[in-house]
This record gives C-alpha cells, sequence and structure tokens, in this order.
C-alpha cells in the first residue's frame, strides 16, 4: 500500500502539488475547507503577464486532478504526531494517518476595513481589488457604475507596521496596473490615479505593462500615499495624498476607489501550527527550515509547504513551488 | 535657302509663343521678386559680382559646367552624367544653332524668336551649300544626342537601378506632364523635321526618314499637324514648367551667380533659399544619400521632398521635414545644384515663434584660470568621461600649460540652440562663453567636442584666440615631436562625425594620428559620404527607435572596413555608436593617450 | 454612506463612562468664548440629571496651550497634571472629567506616558512632593466633558422640550459635528467611536433629532493650530485652514455645526466672520453664516433653555434662523440685555454677513 | 476689504479635479512619450542649466502633469540635449522643451 499524502489547502498550490504527485505514482489526500478548490485565483478574472483566464488555470488542474482524494467544505481539526506518521482528524469524522503533510494553505487577503480611514464599507464607492475582479469576471456590482474617474490606492494593509504587516504584498502594484489597465478599457472615459509609495514592478513584462498603462491608457500615477478618504455631497469621494515628487498636498474626486488589499498570513491555520509544534516567521507566515535551500520543508519531517503559506507570492512561483514540493515529497517517501 | 512662306507666319507657332512668353514673364517677374526679397547688403554684394570680371567669368564657367554638361554628375555617375548633358547640352545646341541658321540665311527674320525654333518649317532649300549641310548634319546630329539622352531617361524611368539609383523621388502630376511633354518635344520635332526635309531640307536623320515616309504617305497633308503638335509639346512644356521641377533650369542660372557672389541664406522662404528651392531638380540623389532613409523609412523627409513642399506652401510638412533632419549635411554634399538642405531647415525652424524665450546674460561668469591654452569639453562630453580625461592627459604629456575651462560644468556652446532655429538665445550663450574665454587671456582653444568647435568656428568672435579642434592639435604636436606615439596592433576605422568632416572639413588629422596609433582601415562610404551615427542634436523629432536603424545603418557602414574597433572624435557620435555596435568604439583622444607616454 | 459600516467601526471603538461622582475642571478660555457653556453642563448634570459633579477653585490650567505652543516642557505639564490629579485625590474622586479638549488629550497623552515610562511618573511624583508637598492616584477612569453629555444623551433628549428637526417639514436639521483634533487623533481607542468617525458628537445629534453631515473635510483641524493663530505672522495659514473646511461643507448646506473643543467653535463662528469680510462669502442661506453651537449650547436648546441665557448673542455668527427653524422662542429685544435687565451695547455689524 | 493684518492664504494643495491641464492635454499630442516619464530624475541630475537655475526636467514634467504653470522653469535651458541622452524611457525631452516653448500663447 501506498503511504498517505496529505495536501492541507486546495488552492492552485494543493493542486499543483497533487497533479504532480499523481504523476509520480500517489494518490494524495487533498482538504478543502471551502467547498470549491482554486483559493483565492478562483475568484480572479484574468492573470499577469499574460492575460490569461484564471478559470482556464483551474479548470485545467481540476481536470488533472480527478484521481486525486478531495474532501472539499472540509476543515482539519487537529493534526499531531504519531511515531514517523501524523494522525490528522477531519470534521467530517475522518481520520487519517499521513506519511507526508503538505501545507498549501495561502494566504489571507487583507481585511481592507481594517484602514478606516479609506472607508471601505462606509463609503458605497470604496471597493478592493477582490471585489474589482468579480465585476471583471461579470458578477454585477452597483458600488460601481460608468465611473469618470477611478482611483487605485496601493499598499493597503501591506508595508504598514500599523496595520500589523511590514511586508511588501509584492503582486499589487502588478496587479493594480493589470487592473487600472482593465478598468480604462472597461470604461475608456475614465482618468484613472494610481497612488503608489514605491512601485515594484519586478517580474517578467512588468514594465510593460507600467509603460502601457502610462502611454497607451494614459493612467496617472502619483507617488504618494493617500491619507484620508471622504465622501462630497454627490456622493463621489474626495481623496487626499501627499504628491512626494511635488512636494504639495493633492486632492481629487473619484467615483470608485479600488484598494489593493495586500497579503496576509492565514489565521486559520495557527491550530494546526501550534499542535503540530510549526515554527512562524516573524511576519506571521509559516517558517521555512532555510529561506534559500530549505524554502519547502517546515521543522518538522514530513510536514512541507508550497505556495503563499510561507509568504506572498504569484501564481506562477506558487506553481514552482508546488512541483518541486512534490518532489521533495516523493524523494522524502522514498527514502523513508 | 529662302523665305518659304511670306509673312513669316503660321498659326501652329501660336502655341509656343504662348508658352515662350509665359515662361519669360514668369522668370523675369520672379528674378525681380526674389532680388528685392534679399537684404540690402546682400543686393548690393550680388550686383557688384555680376560686374567683377573674376566672378563674372567663373558664373559663366559654373553656369556651362553644371548647368550644361553636368560634370559634378560625370563625376558622381557618368551614365546619369551622359543622359542629363546630353539633353540639356543637346538642346542647347540645337537651339543655338537654329539661331545662326536664321543669321546666316534669313537675317530679316531675327526679330522673330520662334524663326529658330521652327526654322525648317518657315525656309525652302534651294540649292545645297557645304555650309547649309554642315550645319543641318550638326542640327541632326545633336537631335540624335538629345533623343539618345531621352531614351535613357525613358530607361532609368522604368529601372532606376540600372543607374545606381536605388530610390528616387515620386514625381508629382504637374512633373509627370513636364515629363512626357519633354520626352515628347524631340521625337516629335523630329517627325516634323522628317516631314519638311523634301522642302527644306534635312541631313542623315531626316532626310532618310523623309524618303521612308514618303514611300508610303505620298503627300505633305500630316507635315503640319506634326509641326503643330510640336509646337503644342513645347507650349505644355514651358507651361508647365514654372510648376514643375523644370523650373531648375532657370533657376540655377540665378542660383549660381548668387551663391558666387558669396550670399546666405537668412530666410528659409525667401532668397537665396528661395532659388535654392527652385533649382532642386528632383533628381532624388539625396534620398539614397539620406541616412533617416535607412530601412526605407522616412523617405518623404529628404531634401528633394522639402523643396517640393515648400515650393506647395504646405506648412504642416515643411514643418515635419525640418524638425525631423539630422542634419547631418550630406543632402547638400552630394547634391548636384547646391541646395543647402541643413541650411534652408535650421532657418525653417527660426520662422516658429516661441512664447518661452531663454536668456543667459544674467548668469554669472564662472571663474577661469589664466592659462594660454584652454580647453572645452562640451556639455556631451560630460556623458562620456574618457574624453575629457584623455585629452587633458595627452595634453600635459605634451607640456601644454592647459586650463580645462569647463571641467565642473559650464554653458553650451550654443549649437543645439542655434540648429534648433533659435539665434538670439544661442546668441546670449555665445557672449557669456566669449566673455569668459577672452577674460583668460588664454591664445588658443582646444575644443573636443565636434558640434561645440563648429560652433566656436562660426559664430564666435574670440579675436588672439585660435579655435582649433584637439585632433588638428594633437596633430601639430606630434610633428612638432611634442607626442611620441607608439603603434598599437590593433585596426581601427575612422568615423567622420558630420561637424567635423562635412561641418568644418577636418578628415586627414584624424586619420594621421590613429594611423600613427594602430592600424587604420576605411569603410565604403567616409569623409565627406560618411554615414551620420543618427544621434546628432540636429533632428528635433527623431525618436530614439527611429534613431535606432539609422545607428545601425550608420555601423553597418563602418563593419565594411572589417576593422577590430572604431574610432571617433566626438562624444555623441561615441555614445551613439557604442549602444549598437559589436566592437569597442572609442575616442581618438583615449587611443593616442593610450598610445603615449 | 453605508450606515452599518460606520457602525460597525463605532462598536470598535467604546469606552467605558461611570454613571456618576466626578471630579470637574474647567477650561481656561470657555468661559470667555462661550461662558455660558460650563455653567450649563454642571446646571444638567447637577440640577437636571442629579449626578455628582464635584468642582473645587484651586485647579489650574493644566499647561496644555503653553505645551503645544512649544513654551513650556512636557515634564511641566506632566507636573501640573499630577497637582490636578492630587487635588482630584484629596477630594476622593476617582473619575476625572475635564471641560477642555486639549485637556482631556493632555491628561491622556500624560497617563500614555507614564504607562509607558514609570520611571517618568515616578520622577513626576517627586517634582510635585518637592514643589508642593501632594501626592496623587492617577484617576481610575477619565473622561470628557462631552463623553459624558454623550452618555446621558438618551436622558437629555426625554425630558427635553424641543428636537433638532426642522418644524415646518419635521425633517430632522442636518448638522455638521466638529471634533477637537487632541480628542481622539493622538489615541484613538479614548474617543467614542474613534478618530476617523468619532461618534460622541454624532450620537447626541442623533439622539436628539438632528441628522449628522459627513464632509470630505470634516477630519481636518478648524484651524486654530496653536502657534498658528497666536502668532499674527502664522494668522492667516490658520483662516487658511478654515476656509478649507467652509469651502467643503457648503455644498452640504448644514444648518448648524456643533463642536466639543475651547477653540474650534471659537474660531469656526469668528473667521466666518472674517472670511465674508476678505473675500464677500457666507455659507449660510441668505448671507447669513452658519450658527456654531458647543455641544452644551445644543443641550440647553434641547431642554429649553432661553437662548439668550445660553449666551448666544455672544456669537458672531447669527442663531436665530436656527432657533427660528426649530420653533424655539426667544425675545428680540432682550438679546443685548445684561442680567440686570440692563443694555450690554450693539457689536458693530459686518460687512457681508448678516447678523440681524 | 477689512485688513486684520493677515490674510487668507491661496491654498498649496493640487487639486487635480480644477487643475487646468490643457497644456499637457497639447503636449500629449505632440509629444506623446511625455506620458511615459517616471520621475527617475536622471534627466535633472544631468541638466546643464540646472547649477544656474534649478531647472528639472522632472519637475517640468511633473508640473505639466499636474496643471501648473512651468513657464519660469525654463528659462535656463540650454537646448543642449543631455536630458534626452539620459532618459531610460528615451523621452525625446529635448522636442518636448521647444514644444512646451511654443505652445503657451
Amino acid at each position: 500500500m501506498k503511504d498517505n499524502i496529505v495536501i492541507i489547502g486546495g488552492g492552485v498550490a494543493g493542486m499543483e502539488a497533487a497533479r504532480q504527485l499523481i504523476a509520480l505514482g500517489h494518490k494524495p489526500i487533498i482538504v478543502e475547507k471551502s467547498n470549491s478548490l482554486g483559493g483565492h485565483v478562483a475568484s480572479w478574472y484574468k492573470l499577469f503577464p499574460d492575460m490569461t483566464p484564471a478559470s482556464e488555470i483551474i479548470a485545467r488542474l481540476t481536470k488533472e486532478i480527478s484521481d486525486a482524494n478531495v474532501f472539499t467544505g472540509t476543515k482539519v481539526l487537529s493534526m499531531t504526531k504519531d511515531k514517523d506518521t501524523y494522525s490528522l482528524t477531519l470534521d467530517n469524522g475522518v481520520t487519517i494517518a499521513a506519511k507526508a503533510v503538505l501545507l498549501a494553505t495561502g494566504f489571507h487577503l487583507f481585511d481592507a476595513s481594517k484602514k478606516e480611514e479609506y472607508g471601505y464599507g462606509v463609503y458605497d464607492k470604496v471597493i478592493t481589488n477582490r471585489d474589482l475582479e468579480a465585476l471583471f469576471r461579470g458578477e454585477k456590482d452597483a458600488r460601481i457604475d460608468n465611473p469618470k474617474a477611478v482611483g487605485f490606492v496601493h499598499c493597503v494593509g501591506s508595508r504598514d507596521l500599523k496595520a500589523g504587516n511590514s511586508q511588501c504584498s509584492k503582486v499589487c502594484c502588478m496587479t493594480a496596473v493589470k487592473q487600472a489597465i482593465e478598468m480604462k478599457e472597461k470604461f475608456p472615459q475614465a482618468e484613472i490615479y494610481c497612488f503608489y509609495m514605491d512601485l515594484r514592478l519586478f517580474g517578467k513584462k512588468y514594465e510593460d505593462f507600467y509603460i502601457n498603462a502610462q502611454r497607451d491608457f494614459g493612467v496617472h500615477f502619483i507617488r504618494g500615499r493617500v491619507s484620508e478618504v471622504g465622501e462630497t455631497f454627490d456622493g463621489r469621494l474626495q481623496v487626499k495624498a501627499e504628491d512626494t515628487l511635488a512636494g504639495k498636498p493633492l486632492k481629487v474626486q473619484v467615483d470608485t476607489l479600488v484598494l489593493m488589499s495586500g497579503m496576509v498570513c492565514n489565521p486559520t491555520v495557527s491550530d494546526l501550527v501550534r499542535q503540530a509544534r510549526l515554527d512562524i516567521d516573524d511576519d506571521g507566515f509559516l517558517k521555512s527550515r532555510n529561506n534559500i535551500f530549505d524554502i519547502l520543508e517546515s521543522n518538522r519531517p514530513g510536514v512541507f509547504y508550497a505556495g503563499a503559506c510561507t509568504g506572498t507570492k504569484t501564481v506562477p512561483e506558487t506553481l514552482a513551488e508546488a512541483r518541486a514540493a512534490a518532489l521533495e515529497i516523493h524523494n522524502y517517501l522514498k527514502d523513508g | 535657302m529662302i523665305d518659304r512662306i511670306p509673312s513669316g507666319f503660321n498659326p501652329f507657332v501660336i502655341p509656343f509663343l504662348v508658352g515662350m512668353g509665359f515662361v519669360l514673364l514668369y522668370c523675369a517677374f520672379g528674378v525681380v521678386r526674389i532680388l528685392f526679397q534679399l537684404s540690402r547688403e546682400d543686393r548690393r554684394k550680388f550686383f557688384i559680382s555680376l560686374v567683377n570680371p573674376k566672378t563674372a567669368l567663373k558664373n559663366i564657367r559654373d553656369i556651362f559646367c553644371d548647368c550644361l554638361f553636368h560634370v559634378k554628375l560625370w563625376k558622381r555617375n557618368p551614365l546619369l552624367g551622359y543622359m542629363h548633358s546630353s539633353i540639356a547640352f543637346g538642346w542647347f545646341m540645337l537651339i543655338l544653332l537654329g539661331h545662326i541658321e536664321v543669321i546666316l540665311f534669313v537675317p530679316t527674320r531675327i526679330n522673330l524668336f520662334y524663326y529658330p525654333i521652327f526654322f525648317n518649317f518657315f525656309v525652302a532649300e534651294t540649292d545645297q551649300t557645304l555650309r547649309g549641310a554642315l550645319l543641318f548634319f550638326l542640327m541632326d546630329f545633336f537631335l540624335l544626342v538629345v533623343l539618345s539622352g531621352i531614351v535613357l531617361a525613358i530607361i532609368k524611368r522604368v529601372r532606376s537601378r540600372l543607374f545606381g539609383m536605388r530610390r528616387t523621388a515620386k514625381p508629382s502630376v504637374i512633373n509627370l506632364i513636364g515629363l512626357y511633354a519633354l520626352w515628347s518635344i524631340f521625337p516629335l520635332r523630329l517627325l516634323a523635321e522628317t516631314f519638311t526635309a523634301h522642302i527644306s531640307g534635312g541631313s542623315f536623320l531626316t532626310g532618310p526618314a523623309n524618303w521612308i515616309f514618303r514611300q508610303f504617305l505620298g503627300n505633305d497633308l500630316h507635315y503640319l499637324p506634326t509641326w503643330w503638335a510640336y509646337s503644342i509639346v513645347l507650349g505644355i512644356f514651358m507651361c508647365v514648367l514654372p510648376f514643375s521641377r523644370y523650373m531648375h533650369i532657370p533657376a540655377e542660372m540665378l542660383l549660381i551667380p548668387m551663391r558666387n557672389a558669396g550670399l546666405k541664406i537668412r530666410n528659409a522662404r525667401k532668397g537665396l533659399a528661395k532659388v535654392q528651392v527652385y533649382s532642386c531638380p528632383n533628381c532624388g540623389v539625396c534620398i539614397d544619400a539620406c541616412p533617416m532613409s535607412a530601412g526605407k523609412e522616412n523617405i518623404k523627409d529628404c531634401t528633394v521632398y522639402l523643396t517640393r513642399q515648400i515650393r506647395r506652401g504646405n506648412e504642416k510638412r515643411i514643418a515635419e521635414i525640418s524638425d525631423k533632419c539630422l542634419l547631418c549635411g550630406k543632402c547638400e554634399a552630394v547634391c548636384q545644384v547646391g541646395v543647402q538642405g541643413p541650411e534652408i531647415r535650421i532657418q525653417q525652424r527660426a520662422i516658429r515663434e516661441y512664447s518661452i524665450n531663454q536668456d543667459y546674460s544674467d548668469i554669472a561668469a564662472l571663474p577661469v584660470r589664466e592659462a594660454k591654452v584652454l580647453y572645452f569639453s562640451g556639455c556631451m562630453s560630460k556623458l562620456v568621461p574618457s574624453i575629457g580625461r584623455s585629452v587633458e592627459s595627452v595634453l600635459r604629456k605634451a607640456g601644454v600649460d592647459v586650463e580645462w575651462m569647463d571641467r565642473d560644468g559650464g554653458l553650451c556652446c550654443g549649437r543645439p540652440m542655434l540648429t534648433a532655429g533659435r539665434t538670439d538665445e544661442a546668441m546670449s550663450m555665445v557672449h557669456k562663453n566669449e566673455e569668459m574665454i577672452l577674460a583668460s587671456g588664454a591664445d588658443t582653444l582646444v575644443v573636443s567636442c565636434p558640434i561645440c568647435y563648429r560652433m566656436f568656428k562660426e559664430s564666435y568672435n574670440l579675436p588672439g584666440v585660435r579655435v582649433v579642434h584637439y585632433s588638428v592639435y594633437f596633430d601639430e604636436l606630434v610633428k612638432a615631436g611634442r607626442l611620441h606615439l607608439t603603434k598599437s596592433d590593433l585596426c581601427y576605422v575612422y568615423h567622420d562625425p558630420c561637424e567635423l568632416g562635412r561641418g568644418c572639413g577636418i578628415y586627414e588629422e584624424p586619420r594621421r594620428l590613429v594611423g600613427q596609433a594602430a592600424a587604420i582601415a576605411e569603410s565604403d562610404k567616409c569623409r565627406a559620404e560618411s554615414v551620420c551615427c543618427g544621434g546628432s542634436l540636429g533632428s528635433l523629432s527623431l525618436s530614439f527607435r527611429q534613431r535606432e536603424k539609422i545607428t545601425k545603418a550608420s555601423l553597418e557602414n563602418l563593419y565594411t572596413s572589417k576593422a577590430d574597433a572604431i574610432a571617433t572624435a566626438c562624444p555623441l557620435c561615441q555614445a551613439t555608436l557604442s549602444r549598437y555596435s559589436d566592437r569597442p568604439v572609442r575616442d581618438i583622444a583615449e587611443i593616442i593617450d593610450r598610445q603615449t607616454n | 454612506m453605508i450606515y452599518e459600516g460606520k457602525q460597525k467601526i463605532w462598536s470598535d471603538y467604546q469606552k467605558e463612562i461611570p454613571d456618576d461622582h466626578w471630579y470637574y475642571v474647567r477650561s481656561c478660555i470657555r468661559q470667555n468664548f462661550f461662558p455660558a457653556s460650563e455653567r450649563m453642563f454642571t446646571e444638567i448634570t447637577k440640577n437636571v440629571l442629579k449626578k455628582d459633579i464635584y468642582e473645587t477653585p484651586y485647579h489650574t490650567t493644566c499647561g496644555g496651550i503653553a505645551y503645544h505652543c512649544d513654551t513650556i516642557p512636557q515634564e511641566t505639564v506632566m507636573t501640573i497634571v499630577a497637582r490636578q490629579f492630587a487635588l482630584m485625590t484629596e477630594a476622593g474622586y476617582e473619575n476625572y472629567v475635564p471641560s477642555c479638549i486639549t485637556s482631556f488629550g493632555n491628561y491622556s497623552e500624560t497617563l500614555e506616558t507614564w504607562r509607558e515610562f514609570p520611571e517618568l511618573e515616578a520622577r513626576i511624583r517627586e517634582n510635585l512632593w518637592k514643589s508642593c508637598r501632594r501626592e496623587f492616584n492617577k484617576p481610575k477612569y477619565l473622561a470628557h466633558s462631552s463623553d459624558l453629555i454623550y452618555h446621558w444623551r438618551n436622558e437629555i433628549a426625554q425630558k427635553g422640550k424641543f428636537r433638532l428637526v426642522d418644524k415646518e417639514t419635521g425633517e430632522p436639521l442636518r448638522i455638521v459635528e466638529h471634533i477637537g483634533c487632541h480628542y481622539a487623533k493622538m489615541f484613538p481607542h479614548k474617543g467614542v467611536g474613534g478618530a476617523e468617525y468619532p461618534y460622541v458628537l454624532a450620537g447626541m445629534v442623533e439622539s436628539w433629532g438632528g441628522q449628522v453631515v459627513d464632509y470630505p473635510e470634516r477630519r481636518h483641524c478648524c484651524g486654530y493650530g496653536f502657534r498658528q493663530y497666536h502668532v499674527k505672522a502664522n494668522r492667516g495659514y490658520s483662516v487658511s485652514n478654515t476656509y478649507k473646511k467652509f469651502e467643503s461643507m457648503e455644498p452640504f448646506h448644514p444648518d448648524a455645526i456643533i463642536t466639543n473643543c475651547p477653540g474650534c467653535p471659537y474660531f469656526l463662528d469668528r473667521w466666518q466672520y472674517v472670511i465674508s469680510e476678505q473675500t464677500g462669502k457666507t455659507y449660510g442661506r441668505n448671507g447669513f453664516g452658519i450658527p456654531v453651537f458647543t455641544y452644551e449650547e445644543i443641550a440647553g436648546l434641547v431642554l429649553g433653555y432661553d437662548p439668550w441665557d445660553l449666551g448666544l448673542q455672544l456669537h458672531q455668527v447669527a442663531v436665530e434662523p436656527f432657533l427660528d427653524k426649530i420653533g424655539i422662542e426667544y425675545d428680540p429685544k432682550a438679546k443685548y440685555l445684561g442680567l440686570n435687565k440692563e443694555d450690554i451695547l450693539r457689536p458693530g455689524l459686518p460687512t457681508s454677513m448678516k447678523c440681524f | 476689504m477689512a485688513d486684520f493684518g493677515f490674510k487668507l492664504s491661496k491654498s498649496s494643495t493640487l487639486d487635480l479635479d480644477k487643475v487646468d491641464l490643457k497644456v499637457y492635454n497639447l503636449l500629449c499630442k505632440t509629444d506623446p512619450d511625455i506620458k511615459t516619464c517616471m520621475a527617475c530624475g536622471s534627466c535633472s541630475a544631468t541638466c546643464t542649466a540646472a547649477p544656474f537655475s534649478g531647472m528639472s526636467m522632472r519637475k517640468v514634467i511633473l508640473a505639466l502633469q499636474r496643471g501648473q504653470d512651468v513657464r519660469p522653469m525654463l528659462g535656463k535651458c540650454m537646448l543642449c540635449g543631455k536630458c534626452t541622452m539620459v532618459c531610460p524611457r528615451a523621452i525625446n525631452t529635448r522636442h518636448l522643451i521647444l514644444s512646451i516653448c511654443k505652445c503657451y500663447d
């Protein structure tokens, strides 16, 4: 009998790891707390840099892991070590003895309403990057009605000690530029303003998006963090920031304000982490044994990590980690 | 030989007379207008030069050499030279001989100036004389010469590559009318003279042809229509001439004396510039020469199109063409008639009005240490710091007491502003720099940037100060034995910077220097024919992407030399070429500095 | 505006306010600016609500103005604060309520500083002992007097004779609430409703029938800014900030402004006159200004006190249109009569702003 | 107007809803690469005129994008072209300067 491998988390990391493990001859078990697979990526419309529909990625992964044993809508209640296996109890009553456990528990999108000054949940026209993706996916959103001006606030809940997250979420600058372009395509009459602290556009083709946004879509980039948002008499939003390049306070009225919520650690894994005695890093994410060589390994033998559970990652980075983690697990079981 | 028609008139001459009258009036009016557009001094200068025997003689010689014999074109392309001179000189001879015939045989008709043109219609040959036969022979001979030119022109029109031309200017409709009229003049003349050859006499062409035609066209009914046709195409040609490129025929005759009088372009649309515009024969030699035409781009921005658009008054295109040019000067170098494309463009730029006008007069003069020799490196050299450092090092090695006046920054020389057409602003900078240079008490100003060098030579007034490019100065130091060069085993090809070569005529000294410090090779196109690097500040509107193609074409030319490295003497050329070059690009100063101790 | 969203934030910023036994300290400047306000506070709390509010004439300034004008160091301020606490302790009280917002901020800042740096507290105790041989306990509860009125807002509404509604249309009046900067901007959790969407005054307005106006510059300072006003060279900056606020609230056409700080009502009121003199612009209807009240004045009006007994004739901006709208009766002839019913003279009238 | 010895000062806030972008929009047509400036400041650092006037092309472009008057900023530009040479976004700043100099009425 093959050894059991449990993958906790059915986002793209968990799915891709399962796909690779199946290819290596294993039969992994995926435990996903929500009712469908795909995680955050499933709620996105298109992915940079090639504007690939996220649904395509999810569909392909779903098809290719049909051999895996998948529990959706299921939480892991406990995870304890028993000699060289881990005993996992699920909330549907199932108990699994696993030789290897892969944590692909991902991240949480920062709760934008914590940044009270931006008024998410208070002003009708303040939305988040995720809300905007839902709109792009075709969902109706009464908050967005043919806007004449749209603001994007970068670094919401990222690089912000006051919000409890000092790390850069890495993908939001690029997501903002991508969404700014998509927004301009959807509403060509709208003026688009991006409020940024630094533009961190490091990846393949990202700079091209930046230039296109400037040159072809006329997106205005304003180097300054938004300080406060207020509602005007006619229900628009007045956004205030310092234009740090001009050294002057700046204000502008927009009809939609998109908050680029950052990636924060997933708080729902804290129980598991405690039970399995896993280490947590300073930034709240799971701590790898080593951030260069053993990035996929936890401090406990047989427990592996893949994807954004150890820190902010892009989709391609997550997929690459998942593939690598599958191989690590395969080698671990072969040697063990 | 007697008058065949007592009245000396036939209605068919009317089209010719109308055309001729029109063109003469048009030209006379044009000349008067242009002379009025000249400034008072220029006009004076021009008239004095006309009566000065030396320039008068030169004018005549130039008109013959340039307009009739196309000597320059012969040197460049013998086939094209023959084509043009056969038509021009042949036609000229036909007109001349026609007059001689009238004077000799019907001197009373010399006041009818259609007579020499249609001589064979109006006379009847009564007795054959040797004199008449010789003239008739010459007439047929030159007609044949012209016809051979026309045949070549027709071939060139179809296959320009046979004539070594890759691209020619696209003719406009009016030019096409003129062209077809010109082409048909001479065959029709041949036909007309053939039909009357049994009456008025003919020679080796017209005689036999007449005999052949008479074998199956037994009467004289068709000769009048051919004379009509001949006159009509002449009339058409004359009428379209002022509006076609054939205007260059009369215009060049005004341009030559104006140039010999030493006039300069002061306004892009008046005076000398106007004459140059009309002198452009639309030959299109500048298209192949233009570095911007690399990759078949920007063809419509060459000088031939500038003159055309100026004649049409298409202001938008005139501005575009003027702003785009690199001002490398190559079109001027290859131009057969001497159209100063770059200068017309600069003056065109100068017409534009700006609401923000720079003024530097209130800048405090920078202190310059007193020294015998001043060195000015210019703005661009700050981006290629090896140049300034090498120049200073070489001068020190030669024991020259030198002060680098803009080591820590200084004012621009003003040429970029000047070439943008903003003369007043440029001169404001010039005066500031003059003040600083003269205050230093130096007697020599060594300049490393060719852009600055040309500006110092042409626009600065520095009494008692010798302005010298460092390549010339180094060459002198070597000759005087103050610099000792060792030869490296590298082989360099020297890229002539536009402003230094075509701009200031310095070709030899840089080559001599490089030749003493290393092996030297030449590229296909060099010296006056060298290809601009594309980085020129002359162009106002060329984008980076557009310049990339030009630079690569320039490099391709340099690569033909098979040299290991490229030498140049301009910071802008170096920065531009090294952007895409597959081999090192070095400034001469750096090469010399390496090869001296 | 999503009201539930605001409510959620308010629920995050609640503070415990004991119902009785408060040690009350007055403001340095309020009695000059709005002389009836503190009087009304004790009147309402003691006489109407029957609460135990203790006062002593021996308390001094808290040092806040001098501190924020950069004229005395923090250690001095803390020692003054310590003396105030000593007076409270001596009087046998544990709940401390200042009337001034800057004082409230000052006390909060001092207590927070001591919490972070206990050695500093020890030194201040020593300073106080050396200077006046007093000892103190830190207050168990610190509240601003507006917190107390907020706490009792519903009782006041029950006892009230008037509501903040238009008597003609029955519509709630549109009220701008302006919170003093030192109330919650330094320590959001010390204020009711936090710093971004403070509820302390909004709660009173809602309880008393009015409607709060939310406008883009609601967070902005009134313009006082201590040094900005006190140094005359900076005074243009002071009035410019007030101008910014009024420009921002203008499209909402508020009926009145309610404030909880000593400086704010003064500057929002007087600078309207200065702005009207300099630009000719007025912000109320028909050439009037927007009347500015302290929360005690509004409470007094709601409870049916005579406007002239509340000292409303000392306002620069005329309050009559506001009174008329609610239907509060007043004797126009009595406006400028003093306590002894003698004429107290009339002020000069502004050029642009209507003031009756 | 009453004299209080102090005056309302002009707001320094850039109000993007009120600024006049006429000049900038005009320049976007003649010099579309103005849109791609990323404010790196290379142009300002290399500027020949900067030591004499504080000229900064970065500030000029930004001021244009914010609808500010740039006329006083260009008075010492020498059109030397160094800014164009160093621009990482290949903006033809030299042409842009000429366009600015000409587009004010």
